[in-house]
């Protein structure tokens, strides 16, 4: 087998979370999508690594997955403190942004 | 399938293993997106994490396999639980769309990117492999430390920083701040008095027997729920289950079998509003 | 000897700016300064009278060069004055007659607490009129032609507290302007045609050109003289403008103002003479116009607008007598001047009349007053006499003149003009009679009833003050009123036959009109003859009508003629009809369209952009998920982007 | 170097402008008299440029040239020919009576009113906008005019939208929405034509490798710069609409009778006798200059456009009921006849059209102003409220009356000769416009008249019965001017002089000379 392959799967996994991220209304949700994004990258990060024969892609992963954590982090408390105020955890309630 | 040096093919186990794993990765990155509960949904995605970690071990990423397990499946994904159980887990949110023409526009645009996507992959050309063998030649977890602390000390640093702020920030968000100071048990008591509502401690929840579930609201002598009973989250999270109507079904259904024990002719409900008749 | 023709009209310029600008303070003694300074203007005229009588007929022509007024490349216009017999002649009869009415506005206006702007708008006249004739080029004629003008619309209008009064000013200016326009454009035709239009160079070179050129630049003259002088079809102001003081109608609206037109065609006689069919124009407007004012005449009540149509109906001769050509020329200014005396004199009787009548114009409310009003009487019938031709007075020379000269036009025409002008001394011979039987003879029936007949309100403000609604009790005027009627009725009298005996007018004036003979088919007696006859028979019918029986108070009906008559034959029902109510429509219309149409496109464009913005507005619906698709989109796009470059 | 005359004649109003706005708003008073103050010492720098200018001396004088963006040659260019001399002199003229008469026209609202109006502001406005204006005579620069020549728009937007009439039919928010939109559609208009000529000044520059006026003019005239027709006509469109609607002309035109009638009388004045007249300026300049076939290709088309828009406009003044309005249709009938004669291509048809500007403005500012005065007592715009003024103040009928006059142009006074100059000019090559167009002043009358007719004659309606009369400051406003409307009519020798040279100079520039008549009978 041709390790294309897991570049093809990565592809077809962030495809899936982009489309969750727009279908989802509930927050949470989209989030776990925008996850399985950035984990999708991932897989293809590492197997770049693989393809050159260095560690670069790797530490490109590795960083992705700090900033993952951090950004769940944040995120979460935003859904928390947005669930306190509007007793909701969907993301159309929020829109505030139309004029 | 630890196959320390991945050549221009890889192994019949490998692509056994991929065919398989890969098929439940992509059941569980749609099951996440479909199930009608977030726990579901994190559960699928944890499943799919595992895959993905399985996945990078396959290609030589031992660390960040162990990583993905340990920092994504254990931590995060149980962060996102702990967020749904505070928001509700039986919350089960319709997937019936309301913005007109949002899905079936997510979903041209997802087919779309992802036909291209596999285009753009397919006319790559990527032909040779180096392989994570030379990558890895003396240890991979070495490997990596060295280009952190050396090459990407920098960024390392600067994500560490990105860290903390995360967390300060996380705190900042959640954190409610206190105005005043908290009111003790014996004002909140005197202040009940002094308004003069509910000046008895609150009802508890289901007052019947059979019902003394803390999300069964008490009901009323009218047979009607009390919103009181029940404490104040589940009422936000709208998870209240009103059995008032099923207990006046109860009563009527016992009336009823009491009358057949004592012969009587079955009685149209509405003696129930007129019991003197009842009597003769 | 020159510098003189500048303080001819500086003068009463003068006059005019002190009164004017000089205030309330100047209230007691303006109308005296007023009178001092036009009758200055008069001993200047005597003058240069006397000068150029001293000089020797080919060498009567004095100009004076003031300034350069419009230079601009080819178009050159100087303010220069020419003074030769012609405008000598007018002159004289302005500031004359012009003198006169002063002193006698001086009793008139007695009472106008608004006197001293009275006398300012009236040198004002005078100094445009004089500016008229006395310039030297078209461009400066036509500054004193709207001067003039403008003169008239304060003048009308000095009574502004009357909404009549105001419409009329304004009538009488408007209709002016439409004559105005064709001067302007004469002028415009005679810059392109000779490249000047100063006198000299378009009437010394009129053999140099096309006869259509100046055929249209005739008619386009003969426009403006018809707005000036009341001519068909441009009449219809003259009557209204009776609204006005009575001196004003004197002055301007009888002897002087109103016969500019006449001066205009007789000074442009070169180019009329070289394009016959603009003469015929003139001679068929004139016709047309002393038969239509004599109408109009005959079926008037208020005495002022009698007059009036007569005005018309004389300047309709003098008219006629300039499109003779040199047969006519001098005739036409003859009769201008002795019509200038007796018809000035005529207004200034019926003045009097008014003044001792509380200010009523109604002649069937007169009646009898010659015992009440000797002076007034006398004067007024001798200007009577005067203008009906009666044989010696100086109607009957000019007009006679006239009707020869007709006939000696030759051909059809000549009978026809001849006829036309016969039958028109015939009518004036009634309504005159009329007038004056009305006035001063028959029984007195203004007694015991108010003089202020409601249709009719009182003219004067100055009635206000002394004109209760009792019965009038006619008096005779002060001296200062009755003097210059005197001093005209002897014009008047002996005027003509001054002129004539000698033939002292023509030699005048025949080195500036020139002069020919025609070729009478008829002789002078025979003329003279059937006039008499005419004259007769109008008396006769007036006579029989009003001299005899009584005259009702109230006005028959009277028959379909009569009626249309007293409508101005219907001429200011058509103007109503077709142009105001016409103008009306127009000017609506076209504020709506400027309204939705041509604002309309600007604000529907602006609308169409407002809500193609508003349509867009609506994707940004706030839900960030659709925001999202649309990040995501682009995103793809971003990405087949790349792929189509590099696989181009 | 000799001292810069033109730049601080500009400059001058410039600095009063900023002064004025950074005097303390309890100082009022001392606004104004500093605004007053500032246009009267420009009033005498314009004075001087006329002194030190020799109308037989070389074409552009004064000049003065700085390198500014030297990228694009972009110069700092300024000179003035006849015609900019006249109409600087007109500007600056103006100005102070303009000031004199909004003298009270900015003072706060007595309480009870929400409208806050600035008096610094308004003074400081105006004289912003005489500096813009000035500056866009002088600039020999086609980019520094048209720096200038956009950059009116702002103060002029303020001036209109800020500040209306006292007393509105309406009440205080209908006048506001009125004033606001107003002022939008007079800046949506000029911004569109402004973008339009931008396009044209960046062709230009495409063209002709650089801005400056003379140098292209020059190479237009001996050839060297050859430009496609196609070229040269799409850029003179880009200019020519701009300027058409700056000086409005028909159709361009619905923006003028909204801005004249909500602003205050003085504003208005200000907009249509100085800022509408470097349109036609331009016109004069820009066009017939830069663009001489192009000019001559599109001249039957706006001697059409010209004509409409005199009759038009005389017969809309008819029909108005607002006493604004109507002298603004007015004026839209006036600035037919100037573009008529700039474009008849003669130097009759010029000359008088560029004495038109000068008239135009002093007559319309007469009128205008003492139609304001009249507004300002009856706090109302409709002639129906008005009738029997005359009575009571006679002195303002009086003056209204010569106003009037002057804008029927009556022979005596200024606008006569202009008018009649654009006729002959226009008659001699296109007889039958000349005629339709001689149709105007008949019109003009009507409306002049009928206006003058229905506010002061007739008997006194009860509410103007307490009218009083011109106040001195009104006085000394409306005096010089009338007193000028007729100098300029007796002897208009003095203006012609200056200006004829010049005309002469574009004559050549579009290659034209006068018909020559039929008979040389005056030669």
């Amino acid at each position: 087998m041709n390790p294309v392959n897991y570049l093809y799967l990565a592809a077809l996994l962030f495809t899936i979370g982009a489309t969750g991220v727009l279908i989802r209304r509930n927050a949470i949700v989209v989030f776990m999508c925008i996850e399985l994004m950035l984990n999708a990258c991932n897989l293809a990060f590492v197997t770049f690594s693989r393809m050159h024969g260095n560690l670069d892609g790797q530490i490109i992963a590795f960083f992705t997955m700090v900033v993952a954590a951090a950004e769940v982090v944040v995120g979460l408390a935003i859904i928390v403190s947005l669930f306190r105020t509007r007793h909701s955890a969907s993301v159309d309630d929020a829109s505030l942004m139309k004029l | 399938m630890t196959t320390p040096l991945a050549a221009y093919t890889t192994s019949t186990g490998e692509a056994f293993q991929f065919w398989v794993l890969g098929t439940i990765a992509v059941i569980g990155a749609l099951c996440t997106v479909f199930m009608k509960r977030a726990v579901h949904s994190a559960l699928c995605l944890a499943g799919t994490m595992i895959v993905l970690a399985v996945f990078y071990l396959a290609n030589g990423a031992y660390f960040l396999g162990v990583v993905q397990i340990v920092v994504y499946t254990g931590a995060i994904m149980m962060l996102f639980l702990f967020v749904v159980m505070l928001v509700g887990v039986t919350a089960a949110d319709s997937l019936k769309e309301t913005i007109k023409g949002q899905r079936w526009l997510a979903l041209l645009c997802g087919a779309g990117f992802g036909v291209l996507l596999f285009a753009g992959i397919g006319n790559a050309s990527l032909k040779e492999f180096s392989g994570a063998g030379r990558a890895n030649t003396n240890g991979n977890v070495e490997g990596l430390a060295a280009l952190i602390f050396t090459k990407y000390v920098f960024a390392f640093e600067i994500t560490g920083a990105l860290l903390i702020t995360a967390a300060v920030g996380a705190m900042v968000l959640t954190h409610r701040e206190r105005t005043e100071r908290a009111k003790t048990q014996r004002e909140l008591s005197e202040q009940r008095v002094r308004e003069g509502t509910n000046v008895p401690p609150l009802p508890a929840p289901g007052v019947y027997a059979r019902h003394n579930a803390v999300d069964i609201a008490g009901l009323l002598p009218d047979g009607t729920p009390s919103e009181l009973t029940v404490s104040k989250t589940l009422r936000e999270r709208g998870q209240l289950r009103d059995v008032s109507t099923e207990a006046l079904n109860d009563l009527r259904a016992l009336e009823q079998r009491a009358e057949e024990r004592l012969e009587r002719t079955a009685i149209e409900p509405e003696t129930f509003k007129r019991p003197e008749e009842a009597s003769k | 000897m020159e510098n003189l023709i500048a303080l001819l009209i500086a003068a009463p310029l003068l006059g005019a700016a002190v009164l004017l600008a000089g205030g309330r303070r100047l209230d007691r003694v303006g109308h005296w300064i007023g009178t001092l300074l036009s009758a200055a203007s008069f001993v200047f005229g005597l003058i240069l009278f006397a000068d150029l009588l001293g000089k020797n007929a080919e060498h009567r022509t004095l100009t004076q060069h003031l300034w350069t007024w419009i230079p601009v490349g080819g178009f050159q216009a100087d303010v220069t004055f020419r003074l030769d017999q012609l405008s000598m002649t007018f002159v004289l009869l302005i500031t004359g007659v012009g003198s006169l009415i002063h002193l006698y506005s001086v009793g008139y206006m007695e009472h106008d607490e608004r006197r001293r702007r009275f006398f300012g708008y009236l040198n004002l006249f005078l100094a445009a009129m004089l500016l008229l004739v006395l310039a030297d080029n078209y461009l400066l004629l036509y500054v004193g032609w709207e001067g003039v003008g403008l003169a008239s619309y304060l003048l009308i209008g000095f009574w502004q507290h009357k909404p009549s009064a105001a419409t009329a000013a304004k009538k009488a200016f408007l209709v002016n302007r439409v004559g105005d326009m064709g001067l302007s454009i004469a002028i415009m035709l005679m810059f392109t045609t000779f490249g000047s239009f100063a006198f000299g160079p378009v009437l010394g070179h009129t053999g140099d050109t096309s006869e259509g050129k100046l055929t249209a630049i005739g008619l386009m003259l003969l426009l403006a003289a018809c707005g000036k002088s009341a001519q068909v079809p441009l009449q219809s102001w003259l009557g209204d403008a009776m609204e006005g003081p009575t001196p004003v109608s004197a002055l301007i609206h009888a002897a002087t103002m109103v016969t500019a037109g006449v001066y205009l065609i007789v000074r442009s006689g070169a180019i009329f003479n070289a394009a016959p069919d603009a003469q015929l124009a003139v001679t068929v407007v004139g016709a047309v116009t002393l038969l239509f004012g004599a109408i109009v005449g005959c079926a008037k009540d208020d005495i002022k607008k009698a007059l009036a149509g007569s005005t018309m109906s004389q300047i309709g001769y003098m008219v006629l007598a300039a499109g003779l050509g040199p047969i006519g020329y001098v005739f036409a200014i003859m009769h201008l001047v002795t019509h200038g005396f007796f018809k000035a004199g005529l207004f200034l009787g019926a003045g009097s009349v008014m003044h001792g009548m509380n200010d009523e114009v109604d002649m069937r409310r007169y009646g009898g007053l010659r015992k009440y009003m000797p002076v007034t009487f006398i004067t007024f019938g001798l200007g009577y006499l005067a203008i009906i031709g009666f044989p010696g007075l100086s109607g009957f020379f000019s007009k006679d003149k006239i009707i020869e000269a007709a006939f000696a036009k030759g051909g059809t025409e000549g009978w026809i003009l001849g006829g036309a002008a016969l039958l028109g001394a015939a009518i004036t011979a009634f309504y005159m009679t009329r007038v004056m039987l009305m006035t001063f003879f028959g029984e007195e029936r203004w007694r015991n009833q108010p003089t202020r007949s409601p249709e009719a309100p009182s003219a004067e403000p100055a009635a206000e003050t002394r004109g209760e609604h009792t019965e009038p009790h006619p008096h005779e005027s002060p001296k200062v009123m009755t003097i210059p009627m005197i001093v005209l009725a002897v014009g008047s009298v002996f005027g003509g036959a001054f002129f004539s005996i000698g033939d002292r007018f023509l030699n005048w004036l025949e080195p500036v009109t020139g002069h020919s003979e025609g070729d009478s088919p008829l002789s002078a007696a025979t003329v003279t003859g059937a006039t008499m006859v005419c004259l007769v028979i109008g008396v006769a019918i007036a006579w029989a009508q009003y001299g005899r029986k009584p005259v009702p108070a109230v006005a028959p009906r009277g028959s379909l003629l009569t009626r249309a008559a007293r409508r101005d034959l219907l001429q200011d029902d058509f103007n109503h009809v077709v142009l105001v109510r016409g103008g009306e429509h127009l000017t609506r219309s076209l504020v709506y369209v400027d309204h939705t149409l041509v604002d309309g496109v600007v604000n529907g464009t602006a609308a169409g952009f407002g809500g193609m913005s508003g349509r867009l507005r609506r994707l940004q619906n706030g839900f960030v998920r659709s925001y999202a698709v649309s990040m995501f989109g682009g995103a793809a796009l971003l990405v087949a982007a790349t792929l189509l470059m590099r696989a181009v | 170097m000799s001292f810069p005359l033109l730049t601080a004649t500009a400059a001058l109003p410039a600095l009063g402008a900023v002064a004025t706005a950074a005097v303390p708003a309890a100082r009022r008073t001392a606004a104004k008299w500093l605004a007053l103050a500032a246009s009267l010492a420009t009033l005498a720098l314009a004075i001087t440029v006329l002194v030190r200018f020799d109308p037989d001396g070389a074409r552009y004088q004064l000049t003065e040239s700085h390198p500014w963006i030297a990228d694009f040659g972009v110069r700092y260019e300024l000179g003035v020919d006849g015609i900019a001399v006249a109409l600087i002199a007109l500007t600056a003229l103006l100005i102070p009576f303009i000031v004199l008469a909004g003298w009270h026209d900015a003072d706060p609202l007595e309480t009870g009113s929400r409208r806050w109006r600035p008096t610094q502001g308004f003074f400081a406005l105006i004289l912003a906008v005489e500096a813009m204006v000035i500056i866009s005579f002088e600039a020999t620069d086609v980019f520094v005019f048209y720096i200038f020549f956009e950059a009116m728009l702002i103060p002029m937007y303020f001036l209109i939208g800020g500040f209306g009439d006292r007393a509105h039919e309406h009440g205080e928010e209908a006048a506001a929405t009125q004033r606001s939109y107003a002022a939008v559609k007079f800046l949506l208009y000029n911004l569109v034509g402004g973008l339009l000529m931008l396009a044209a000044v960046i062709g230009l520059y495409v063209v002709a490798g650089n801005f400056s006026l003379q140098e292209i003019a020059e190479a237009r005239a001996n050839g060297s710069l050859h430009m496609a027709t196609s070229t040269e006509r799409w850029l003179f469109l880009g200019f020519f609409f701009a300027f058409a609607v700056k000086a409005p002309l028909w159709p361009l035109h619905t923006w003028l009778p909204n801005a004249m009638q909500e602003s205050t009388a003085p504003v208005a004045v200000l907009i249509t006798a100085v800022v509408d007249k470097v349109g036609t300026f331009a016109m004069l300049r820009f066009c017939l200059q830069l663009f001489p076939e192009a000019s001559k290709w599109a001249t039957p088309v706006i001697l059409v456009l010209a004509l409409i828009s005199i009759v038009y406009g005389a017969l809309l003044a008819v029909g108005q009921r607002d006493i604004k309005r109507l002298v603004a249709y007015a004026s839209i009938s006036h600035f037919g006849f100037i573009v008529m004669g700039i474009f008849a291509m003669t130097s009759q048809g010029q000359s008088g059209a560029t004495l038109y500007m000068v008239n135009h403005g002093i007559s319309t500012a007469a009128l205008m102003l003492v139609a304001g005065f009249l507004i300002s007592r009856r706090g109302s715009r409709l002639i129906a409220d008005y009738g029997g003024v005359q009575k009571v103040a006679p002195v303002l009928a009086g003056t209204f009356l010569i106003g009037g006059l002057a804008t029927l142009s009556l022979p005596g006074l200024a606008p006569f000769v202009s008018e009649f100059l654009v006729l002959v000019g226009t008659f001699t090559r296109y007889p039958a416009i000349g005629i339709i167009a001689t149709f105007g002043i008949v019109l003009a009358a009507l409306y002049v008249l009928v206006l003058y007719q229905r506010t002061m004659t007739g008997p006194v309606k009860p509410e103007v019965s307490a009218m009083p009369d011109l106040r001195a400051r009104e006085l000394v406003v409306v005096a010089p001017l009338i007193v000028l409307l007729i100098l300029l009519g007796v002897y208009p020798k003095p203006v012609t002089d200056i200006v004829n040279p010049a005309v002469k100079q574009t004559m050549s520039d579009v290659h034209q000379t006068d018909p020559k008549p039929e008979v040389e009978a005056a030669k």
